[in-house]
């Protein structure tokens, strides 16, 4: 009963390295297209349709009104509670992912409008560390709905993440518990909380924030579950559904409301929108 | 650990010659004396200043007391309440009532198998949807009828699964964490072997959370970290330490309200001893969260998960 | 129902004899007109005294509105959100948002399906427990923001099935009942088509109960009564009438508030005009119960409910 | 995984004719047992365990404190509201009902005390009408609730019905809506509801107050479900699973907390109320 035909995951190109030249190669239909048209296209493939990965910056250019976006308050980083090393010090892969993202951490949060609606916004992205969840995207993510409970305006967030952020240990699985305590003023101001799942919404941010939406949107491409593929295969020794973990996978057991095209996501959001103005 | 095999040899040894004198042939009274505090002095010595793998290992014992051992030790009354009234019961993790010192509690306890047989049954350990949404159901239950919550956690994870995908596990977790965030009675939780996990949280966000003393708390296993970041399973040791996920740090670091002492070896060398210490942590955590007004506890839970997380401002201007 | 036949086969007649005379070969005006005269009388004749079983006909007619062709017409901005969040998404039942002349609403609709495919997709619109347990998620969000609750009611019964059993059909009802009987914003519920048993109370415990003229609501199916009463599933024609599930009957009995009228002959014999007299319906219903305070609102429907019955009282000592 | 072997439902002998003997023959074990011992013995056969069909005044004996009982106000009748004639006429089944049973309608309520906790208790009878939920039964559930929030005490119910009373028709549907308006009145009260489902808790029963319980009990060799086994095999066509829809297909399924025999009951009631003496 999938609304798409069966397929693996789209690809998602993460490591998309910044040039100069004005044309791009789209990898599924192997046209040259114009760069800036993609950009404008949602990054969307005007030529096949495929989606090209969205950082986080394109996707608030995509979904919110030209000009309206506003950082919100301080940037913060993290400051290595566990100085954490691994392969490498955790140190050093924040060092590499903000210069390579331009970002303080996987997430951006600020104040816009979608087709005239004021909404504060949050979207993560992958690129850094996996988009994964540690002090900094929880603390982001709550001060996101403190400010629109401070300016009574519905939220949204747009997730993009691998899970919680390990290097940070135990205090990244307590961000799941911070949000979800945040949420819950929310729901108690009565403003809307409308969850867009990308792909990967998955991990401990898929068992928290992202989960529990007023409206839960799926984008057309998104993964979403708790385990990874590769912990359940090794779990259970079985093939896994072809469809595992889709969008469609997801609306089929009921976990999501609606999926959506990556291009009328934004007039999907007004939509959702506009039925919680002046609401109780 | 195989120093501690030849502790428990020794220990054994020693019994025998106990037993020898006590037959009465020879006085041996002195030496067995000797011996004790020989015994004793090397038991300090490997226990004292255990390793953070050490800490794992205990945490994961095969003879570690599980929850229903601490049911029958620290509660009477346990009446079992089963069932999610969706899908099914889980019996990786169980939920009822019981008393503590007489007063009812509402208990919700992760629950490990010892034997193969039962291993299957509890899906060795690991709580699936249905174990979560009882959970929810009782932390309800709970609520309506003024009990405070207790949760026993010991868990190296939520059963990751076809099923539990398809019944919506993520979803599971996060309704009981929106759940406990707003819950009108005190609740604690005790992390008494692993807590692994959103798994362990699930049934964690709790006004007290105590951590028996070789318990552990992670955001992963040391092994599931090994193979993600190390991309060497061998490394789980090294994980481990790199996590902090023992006991003593995790209070050191804010992060947990208190550890409850274990016997020397870990709390299977003397469950009586851990059982009695558990109660005790318990009986005083509640007295506390009980004396405070509903609001102030709501408040205080509120500020204490809000305010967790480690960051820095940056300048405006930093690149 | 022969006969309507036969009416429609003179409509079809006149509709030619219309073409020709607006082909201007020669002037039928005077013959059509009576002809039309006489049609509309036999139809009044036919439809004005329908029996109980002509109604319970009509309620299934095939080309009878579903709830999805009143979404199209009475509401506007219909916002589907599908899923019970547990274990799948009914396509019997859908729940989303719309807005009744502006104003938001959340809607619960039982859908039957047209084609063989729909039909097989949406169970011959027989309500699962994803689909219940979808509404009261649904409900729940209503009350959440405030939104009025609008049940369309239209279904022959809960889907009968092991995997309902499996799945606490029964519970999934009963819980529903239970936030009905406590939501926090007016309801409404109107039998569209059939009201078939538990199935269609599960989003039927209402403010308001509205009925289409045609429309039936009753305990059980009139062959269900026929099999167990009569032991004879031919009785289905005396068990409809016996067991009272007409809406003026209904409305007479007290146990509805309001019919909403249709075009004679039923529904589908002009859609428009039904749609327009049920949101006529809706948008009073609505506009008196929202101007109750909350707490009169609620009283109200206990009240409502906690009188619903019919008994005696023995003498004491009777036997 | 069930508790105990599978089997069909247990037979249930309702239409046991009064008689004068003072022994009679236990169909299951074909020993013959002294009627008095039966009857202290919750009905359960003293030689090899099969259980009897109680009455609703045997079930009252063997779960309440001798002497506690103290029926609850009026005894109500159905005044037969749609005049309802089927194969015959619903008058005369109900005046048969009642001359067969010696009860008005189809449940006993009152006060009374399970080992000496006080208790308001409703116990439906199967033999009268299938036990079915019309106006009277839906009444007096809701009277009994009624009573024990004015008493402040926890309120037993046990189940034994086919579901809806049909030849009351719609009344008797919303009989359903009533029971639950009130339960959750008790609910509101921070009152204990403990039901207990007996052979059979099915249709409107079962998908109303029975499953509203705060705790739920199923007796040993208990039916629960909804729809009837006859209209689900003509719906799917196939076989039903062995124990479909026994007690302990229920507790697998989650529909239950527990299970109990019914030697077990009255201690098991007493357990399960006394951690409510004193609750908010
Ligand atoms: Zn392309
Ligand atoms: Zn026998």
């Amino acid at each position: 009963m999938s609304l798409f035909k069966e397929r693996q995951y789209l690809r998602v190109h993460v490591d998309r390295e910044p040039d100069d030249s004005l044309w791009m190669k789209c990898k599924s239909c192997g046209e040259l297209v114009f760069k800036r048209r993609v950009r404008e296209n949602s990054n969307v493939c005007p030529s096949c349709g495929e989606y090209f990965f969205q950082t986080s910056q394109e996707r608030l250019e995509s979904i919110l009104d030209p000009g309206s976006y506003e950082p919100l308050g301080d940037r913060l980083s993290t400051d290595d509670p566990l100085s954490f090393v691994d392969s490498r010090p955790y140190h050093e892969r924040v060092a590499e992912a903000q210069a390579k993202t331009g970002l303080d951490d996987a997430i951006l949060v600020g104040r816009g409008a979608i087709e005239g609606r004021p909404v504060v916004i949050g979207v993560m992205d992958f690129r850094f560390i996996g988009g994964s969840m540690g002090s900094v995207v929880g603390e982001q993510i709550c001060r996101a709905m403190e400010s629109a409970i401070a300016d009574r305006r519905g939220f949204i967030l747009v997730s993009s993440s691998g899970g919680a952020r390990i290097q940070e240990g135990l205090l990244s699985l307590l961000q799941m518990a911070k949000t979800v305590v945040v949420r819950r003023r929310l729901a108690v101001a009565g403003l809307p909380f409308v969850s867009v799942m990308t792909y990967p919404t998955s991990g401990g941010v898929q068992a928290s924030i992202a989960s529990l939406g007023d409206i839960v949107i799926a984008e057309r491409g998104a993964m979403i579950g708790f385990a990874g593929r590769r912990v359940i295969e090794q779990t259970i020794a079985e093939e896994l559904p072809a469809h595992f973990q889709t969008e469609s996978f997801a609306l089929e057991h009921g976990q999501i409301d609606r999926i959506v095209r990556r291009e009328d996501l934004r007039s999907e959001l007004a939509l959702a929108l506009g039925f919680f103005v002046g609401a109780r | 650990m195989t120093e501690e095999r030849t502790l428990d040899f020794l220990e054994a040894k020693i019994e025998e010659l106990r037993q020898l004198n006590a037959s009465g042939g020879i006085d041996l009274s002195k030496e067995i004396e000797r011996l004790e505090e020989k015994l004793s002095a090397l038991r300090q010595d490997l226990y004292s200043n255990l390793t953070d793998w050490e800490r794992v290992r205990i945490a994961r014992h095969p003879k570690r007391p599980y929850a229903l051992d601490y049911i029958a030790s620290v509660f009477s009354d346990f009446y079992e309440l089963r069932g999610d009234r969706i899908i099914g019961d889980d019996r990786a993790l169980l939920t009822g009532l019981a008393r503590l010192e007489g007063r009812p509690v509402a208990l919700l306890v992760q629950q490990k198998g010892r034997t193969t047989e039962e291993n299957k049954e509890r899906f060795f350990g690991m709580t699936r949807p249905q174990g979560y949404r009882k959970a929810r159901r009782t932390m309800e239950l709970a609520e309506r009828f003024g009990f405070p919550v207790i949760s026993l956690i010991d868990t190296s994870g939520a059963y990751p699964g076809v099923e539990s995908e398809e019944l919506n596990i993520g979803g599971a977790i996060a309704e009981n964490l929106q759940t406990m965030a707003g819950l009108r009675v005190p609740t604690v939780a005790v992390v008494i072997g692993e807590g692994g996990s959103g798994g362990a949280l699930a049934i964690g966000l709790a006004d007290r959370v105590l951590m028996l003393e070789n318990a552990i708390y992670s955001v992963i296993t040391p092994e599931g970290a090994a193979a993600i970041l190390w991309k060497d399973k061998e490394k789980a040791r090294e994980a481990a330490t790199a996590l902090q996920m023992t006991a003593p740090t995790l209070l050191e670091r804010g992060l947990i309200d208190g550890v409850v002492a274990e016997p020397l070896g870990g709390a299977h060398k003397n469950p009586a001893t851990t059982s009695a210490a558990l109660k005790e942590a318990l009986v005083r955590h509640l007295h506390e969260l009980e004396a405070m007004p509903l609001d102030r506890l709501l408040a205080a839970r509120y500020a204490r998960y809000r305010g967790v997380g480690r960051y820095v401002t940056r300048a405006p201007d930093q690149p």
